[in-house]
């Protein structure tokens, strides 16, 4: 009795797991995790449609990458770790050669299974910054940024902003993070700076998902800090501003990472949020051209993903960079494995540590001014460090500084001492030349 | 009926009890010897349950101190009681619900099984030994109070008559040298009094169990019983043989005078 | 094969008392041993393996552990999800810290680190009853969220506080596959299952049940209460800790406090509920139901065939496993274990009932 | 001192705040002990509905008034809570009468997956507005006693106002009218209820309804608060301890154990955080229910449970 129930049951799920696995040997396909549910659906939803949106131009416009049409999924995580591991084996099994896992939780899970399963991880702005280096971390993509660099380049700013770096000194820096891997990772790197600078840090962790957060801005309040970095994801962030807003914290000297400006982190606090400041590895707004592109050949053929009017914002457009610079790999992937040929996870792997994106192929891709130009290699995976500062006017987001570079002097030892330390554990051993050829 | 009764084994001593204000015991002291039927009677609220419970330690008595074969005590957990050799029977059915007939009885056994977690885990050699042993004894005493045909149905099912012998049952396998039973007989029709009867009788005599026995109605209770205390509002109005008790005054006038 | 137990008589108490007294019920467990152990390691996808029966045996390890403390001991306990931390982290630790320490030997030491927390977090049990004592089980899942985050050497320092285990070896087997990662759990699921069973099915087990049915009584037969639930915490939170051992290890690999918070907690007492309390095999379908049937729901979509964009979908799944949760409770109070039990029941007297 | 009486103030308005959602639990387990799991979800699913109302509303009829549009919003998103009631009470607790409380816990897990997945279906799963004029900007006490002042956010003020309000409201609707007092006797003993002769399913009915304007409150404020998703329905693990704190079945158990709760948290938080890492209100509420009820098994208000033979 049991075993024929438990034969049926294996007997359709074998059929599903089947039934789903129908991605065409002729189409590149994509999964793309994603979370439109849940405590950080509001975030997930705009990256996800950007990702989607950008598939669909591809196609739509150029017919796919030389002639290799582009097919994609969509797996639910919910940011929930387990559910992640899931949708990553279940969209594994139908010809996945790249992932975006869209959360550091599941990103540190996932990071122990591609290496077995030879498929790369895109984690732009996020994930382990150690991950940096591709001599240790082979399958892991930090493109344009982790958060060491963020958190470097915030220093540099307010450095700047009180005319030099020196003049930190005595000043009191408070950072309010996500009380998570998340937002613990730029802990040593700001402690590095302290020790530098000479200013003071104060550590305000807010428990996740961050709906409490009074106490944590009476702290601030009391302690009157000259500066205040947030580091949240989701309703922490608009807490955080709501909370400022009520304990009188000015908004102007507070400086989110680039995970906590984005719209949904100030739409609903509109004018309370006024001079609040954050960093943006990318435009916001419809003017370029590849945005133009996606409203001309997907929006205004009904093939849109989400509402017309969020095209363009924060998060769909770092959704957009994600899946181009995905496609990208792919394209030169196929530079060397063959034009028209559907890539493997390691056929990409190797575009993605030979990106060359100069202002001429980001001009050509339409992405002028939405980044700027990234060339990676076998043991640098993150290509860029630039990075800018925008400011909320209660209605949009400008643009408030020039781009900025990580300083490679603090960063490349601390990456490379933690990721020694991690081959350590791991019993991996560094990547030799020739193996990056492969 | 001619059996031996014995010393005193159990002396209650002016025991006192009170929740709160509500004063349920007063100064009440009786003995009880070896071997005989002791029975505690009086009217509803007339605090024999809080008697008992005073005796095998549920309830802690502010005043007073029970004596058991010469070791008194005022304190005592339940446990320690049960040690001593003290078993009781419930008045509205305190039975495990969740357990079969033999599982509610196998837990009177539960003091002289030994085995720890491990061998329990592995069920082998000694656990299961320990386990088959008690078993035996169980089915002895499910044999003597024929409900064989029930062993596996859970005691919820089984209909109330039923359900009181699987409640002595769970104190007689205890193998108590005092057995307390708290209303045995309560909400019973007439075979099943008889049935009770019968079973409380051959437990004296068979294994020769000293037994105090808690009923509110006069009836069967004066037929079976070697002496008799009565209690009203928590104080003792009557001590003796049955007949005296029932030519006592206050004890006819606690009965029959109730109304007026 | 007519489902018949006439004709099978016991003539000892110790075949009287074995945990399948009707030959048929051991023929199909044979059978589905065999089918566990033998036919699914062979013939399901690494996605079925890695990503449903791995989190559903551990889950249901999980959930047996849980049951002895809810169902057999009647403490209701929303702890759970930090006993698994523990688990995880001491076994992490173990790992991390002694060079070459064998798995097993870290797993069990996980689950005796739960079983500490376990019965310091039992005690109060001795004066808390019901929901109330739930709640205050709570603190013991927060505490340990809080501490995984805050306390360095349980994360062995890691800067970011997420922690991994790499390699995995059994004797030098190494257990990187599915399938071995698969058997491994298999193997801890059977022997913990039968062990429970031979607990609560002895006199430490009829004491558990007796405190839940009727503690005073209980008491007056001599049982002590510390002796009871202590012991239930006990038992309860080892298999819960080496559950959490496993899911760190084996499915995750590497993780973060967040991979036991709070919702695992709720998830395993509802497994429990639903999938029937007091009963091994409730564990199961408990988490059978909690864990695979949303999955199986995700895929809606695809079944159907609708075009239905993902959102949708999810919150469909939601609401479909919501109705089906008050079905169930509806049809039968007592879990999917006692509907399983009740059909067998009927098969047992059919074609004649009564 | 000027810190420490910000802290206290700033406890005691979430202390109001976690008061507001712990009602919900309250209520319903006087009137049918049932533990209502599913209160999150409601104040989730309350909030969304008003939002999306006042959203939709100016987009149909073409009105400005702000007041005007919240009234009514106010009012379809309780019309909306009626129905909710009715349904669980039709479909769910009906047929689950006198189970025992695990199962009828269970059940309301069941009703939040619905809820949880219905109200993002039905209004949408992003951040919206609810926008009721609470003043955000925060207001400074004594500034000549202390320096700096004392800080008192406007808002959570008002939030707290709002809330004592509803409980006055609810106290007088218990004591005075006919059907608050024919709810306390169902919360005594069904039977007696019953013989009151007020059908059960009518008072479940009610009970939950008036849950649900609870609910309707508490989404209204948190949601004004931190903008209505799906997060809200997470503030309810919040109210839990100031529930069990209490004492199940005791209204004014859940006010006092939320200001207790609130306080407790802030002030340990700001006093204790620095020494042991900070983030430590995450488990204080807890512990300090574990604490409690090792002294009171049955919480603050609740009443003593006595096991007889």
């Amino acid at each position: 009795m049991k075993t024929l129930i438990t034969c049926a049951a294996l007997a359709a799920l074998q059929l599903f797991a089947a039934s789903a696995a129908l991605a065409q040997a002729k189409e590149q396909f994509f999964p793309l995790l994603v979370y439109r549910t849940g405590p950080y659906s509001p975030n997930g939803t705009p990256w996800a449609n950007g990702k989607q949106d950008y598939i669909k131009l591809i196609n739509a416009r150029d017919g796919g990458i030389n002639g290799v049409k582009l097919s994609f999924e969509e797996c639910e995580t919910g940011y929930a770790t387990d559910k992640g591991v899931e949708c990553y084996e279940r969209l594994k099994g139908k010809g996945a050669s790249v992932f975006d896992p869209q959360a550091t939780g599941i990103t540190f899970a996932l990071t122990d299974k591609v290496p077995n399963d030879k498929i790369p991880l895109i984690t732009l702005g996020y994930g382990l910054s150690a991950s940096a280096d591709g001599g240790v971390f082979a399958w892991n993509f930090p493109l344009m940024g982790s958060y060491w660099t963020a958190a470097d380049v915030l220093i540099q700013h307010l450095g700047k902003k009180e005319g030099g770096l020196d003049k930190l000194k005595g000043k009191k820096i408070a950072l309010v993070y996500h009380d998570s891997p998340f937002g613990k990772e730029p802990i040593p790197m700001l402690e590095e700076r302290q020790k530098m600078h000479g200013f003071d840090l104060i550590k305000i962790p807010v428990t996740a998902p961050g709906v409490e957060q009074k106490s944590a801005w009476l702290q601030v309040r009391q302690a009157r800090p000259d500066y205040v970095l947030l580091w949240g994801w989701g309703v922490m962030n608009s807490t955080a501003l709501k909370e400022a807003q009520a304990t009188g914290y000015p908004r102007e000297k507070m400086y989110g990472v680039w995970w906590s400006g984005a719209e949904p982190d100030v739409k609903d606090v509109g004018e309370g949020a006024k001079g609040y400041n954050a960093l943006n590895l990318n435009t916001s707004g419809q003017s370029p051209k590849v945005i133009q592109d996606i409203l001309k050949y997907v929006h205004e053929k009904g093939q849109g993903t989400g509402p017309k009017d969020e095209v363009g914002s924060v998060l769909y457009t770092r959704g957009l960079v994600i899946q181009a610079l995905a496609v990208e790999a792919v394209r030169r992937a196929q530079e060397r494995f063959g034009k028209g040929k559907v890539m493997t996870g390691e056929q990409v792997r190797w575009g993605l540590e030979n990106l060359a994106l100069d202002d001429k192929k980001l001009a050509a891709l339409g992405l002028t001014g939405v980044i700027r130009p990234i060339s990676t290699s076998c043991f640098d995976h993150q290509g860029s460090t630039s990075v800018r500062v925008h400011t909320w006017d209660g209605s949009k987001w400008n643009f408030s500084s020039d781009w900025y570079q990580a300083d490679e002097q603090i960063i490349k030892p601390m990456v490379k001492a933690a990721a020694d330390k991690y081959a350590g554990e791991k019993k991996l051993t560094r990547r030799t030349p020739q193996d990056c050829q492969s | 009926m001619t059996k031996k009764i014995g010393g005193v084994i159990l002396e209650v001593k002016n025991i006192s009890l009170a929740f709160g204000g509500v004063r349920a015991l007063t100064d009440i002291s009786f003995d009880v010897r070896e071997h005989e039927i002791r029975a505690i009677i009086g009217p509803n609220g007339a605090g024999k349950s809080s008697m008992l419970n005073c005796i095998n330690g549920v309830y802690q008595p502010q005043q007073g101190a029970v004596t058991l074969r010469g070791k008194t005590y005022r304190g005592m957990s339940p446990r320690q009681v049960a040690e001593m050799g003290v078993a009781r029977t419930f008045q509205n059915l305190a039975l495990f619900k969740g357990m079969s007939v033999l599982d509610n009885i196998m837990t009177g056994r539960n003091l002289r099984m030994k085995r720890g977690l491990f061998w329990q885990a592995l069920h082998v050699g000694p656990a299961r030994r320990e386990e088959t042993e008690q078993r035996a004894v169980v089915e002895r005493i499910i044999d003597f109070l024929e409900i064989q045909a029930h062993r596996k149905t859970p005691v919820g099912r089984l209909p109330y008559g039923l359900q009181k012998r699987v409640d002595l049952g769970r104190a007689l396998a205890m193998e108590p040298s005092l057995l307390l039973l708290d209303e045995p007989m309560a909400g019973m029709n007439v075979e099943e009094k008889q049935d009770m009867c019968r079973f409380i009788l051959d437990v004296n005599d068979e294994f020769g169990t000293t037994i105090v026995l808690i009923e509110h109605d006069m009836g069967v209770v004066m037929d079976i019983s070697d002496r008799v205390v009565v209690l009203d509002y928590g104080k003792k109005i009557g001590d003796g043989a049955p007949d005296e008790v029932r030519r006592n005054e206050d004890v006819i006038k606690a009965y029959l005078g109730a109304g007026h | 094969m007519l489902y018949r137990e006439n004709g099978q008589f016991k003539t000892t108490y110790a075949a009287d008392s074995q945990i399948l007294p009707i030959r048929q019920d051991r023929i199909a467990m044979a059978l589905l041993l065999a089918v566990a152990f033998i036919v699914i390691p062979m013939v399901s996808s690494e996605y079925l393996l890695r990503a449903i029966f791995i989190p559903f045996l551990i889950l249901s390890l999980a959930a047996l552990g849980l049951n002895v403390l809810v169902g057999y001991c009647g403490q209701i306990s929303l702890g759970s999800g930090a006993f698994m931390a523990v688990g995880a982290y001491v076994a992490y630790n173990c790992q991390a810290r002694f060079e070459g320490m064998p798995l097993i030997v870290s797993l069990l030491a996980g689950g005796l680190g739960a079983t500490v927390l376990g019965v310091a977090f039992g005690l109060p049990s001795l004066r808390i009853k019901g929901l109330y004592l739930a709640v205050a089980t709570l603190a013991a899942q927060f505490f340990v969220d809080w501490a995984c985050l805050r306390l360095k050497w349980v994360t062995n320092d890691s800067t970011s506080g997420s922690v991994s285990v790499a390699n995995l070896n059994l004797f030098g087997v190494s257990v990187e596959s599915p399938a071995a990662r698969y058997l491994l759990c298999l193997a801890f699921v059977v022997v913990f299952a039968l062990a429970t069973k031979n607990i609560v099915r002895g006199h430490i087990g009829r004491s558990w049940m007796a405190m839940r049915d009727m503690d005073v009584a209980a008491a007056v037969i001599g049982i002590r209460p510390i002796q009871a639930k202590l012991s239930a915490f006990a038992v309860s939170s080892f298999i819960i800790g080496v559950a959490g051992a496993l899911w760190g290890f084996v499915h995750l690999g590497s993780w973060e406090p967040a991979a036991f918070g709070i919702n695992r907690s709720f998830d395993l007492l509802f497994m429990v509920i639903i999938g029937g309390l007091g009963s091994i095999s409730g564990a199961f379908f408990g988490a059978a139901f909690i864990v695979v049937l949303p999955l199986l729901l995700d895929k809606l979509p695809y079944w159907t065939g609708l075009p239905m964009d993902t959102a949708t979908a999810s919150h469909l799944a939601l609401m479909i496993f919501g109705a089906l949760i008050v079905f169930f409770l509806i049809k039968e109070p007592h879990g999917l274990a006692r509907l399983w039990a009740t059909a067998k029941e009927k098969l047992r007297l059919w074609p004649f009932p009564h | 001192m000027g810190p420490f009486l910000e802290t206290l103030v700033g406890g005691l308005m979430s202390g109001m705040l976690y008061s507001l959602i712990a009602l919900g639990f309250v209520l319903i387990f006087k009137a049918s002990g049932v533990f209502n799991f599913a209160q999150g979800a409601m104040v989730l699913f309350a909030a969304l509905a008003m939002a999306r109302f006042a959203e939709w509303l100016p987009k149909l009829t073409g009105m400005d008034s702000k007041v005007l549009i919240n009234v009514l919003a106010f009012v379809g998103a309780l019309a909306v809570m009626v129905i909710v009631a009715w349904l669980v009470e039709r479909l769910a607790l009906s047929r689950l009468v006198n189970q025992e409380g695990v199962t009828l816990l269970m059940a309301t897990l069941g009703i939040a997956y619905l809820l949880e997945g219905a109200g993002q279906m039905l209004f949408g799963n992003d951040i919206y507005k609810i926008d009721i004029g609470l003043p955000k900007d925060p207001m400074f006490l004594f500034e000549q006693t202390f320096e700096g002042g004392i800080l008192v956010s406007k808002e959570d003020l008002y939030a707290a106002l709002i809330a004592a309000a509803l409980v006055a409201g609810l106290s007088l609707f218990f004591q005075k009218t006919a059907t608050g007092r024919a709810l306390r006797a169902v919360a005594d003993d069904h039977q007696a209820a019953q013989s009151i002769g007020i059908p059960l399913s009518r008072i479940w009915v009610i009970v939950w309804s008036v849950a649900g304007i609870v609910a309707l409150v508490a989404g209204m404020i948190w949601g004004s608060k931190l903008g209505v998703q799906f997060s809200l329905s997470l503030v309810a693990l919040k109210a839990l301890p100031v529930v069990i704190l209490g004492g199940l079945t005791s209204v004014p158990g859940a006010i006092v154990g939320g200001l207790l709760i609130g306080v407790g948290e802030k002030l340990s938080e700001a006093y204790l955080g620095p020494m042991l890492g900070g983030g430590i209100e995450y488990w204080f509420g807890y512990v300090l229910v574990l604490v409690v009820l090792l002294v009171r098994p049955q919480g603050l208000f609740g009443e003593k449970i006595i096991d007889r033979v």
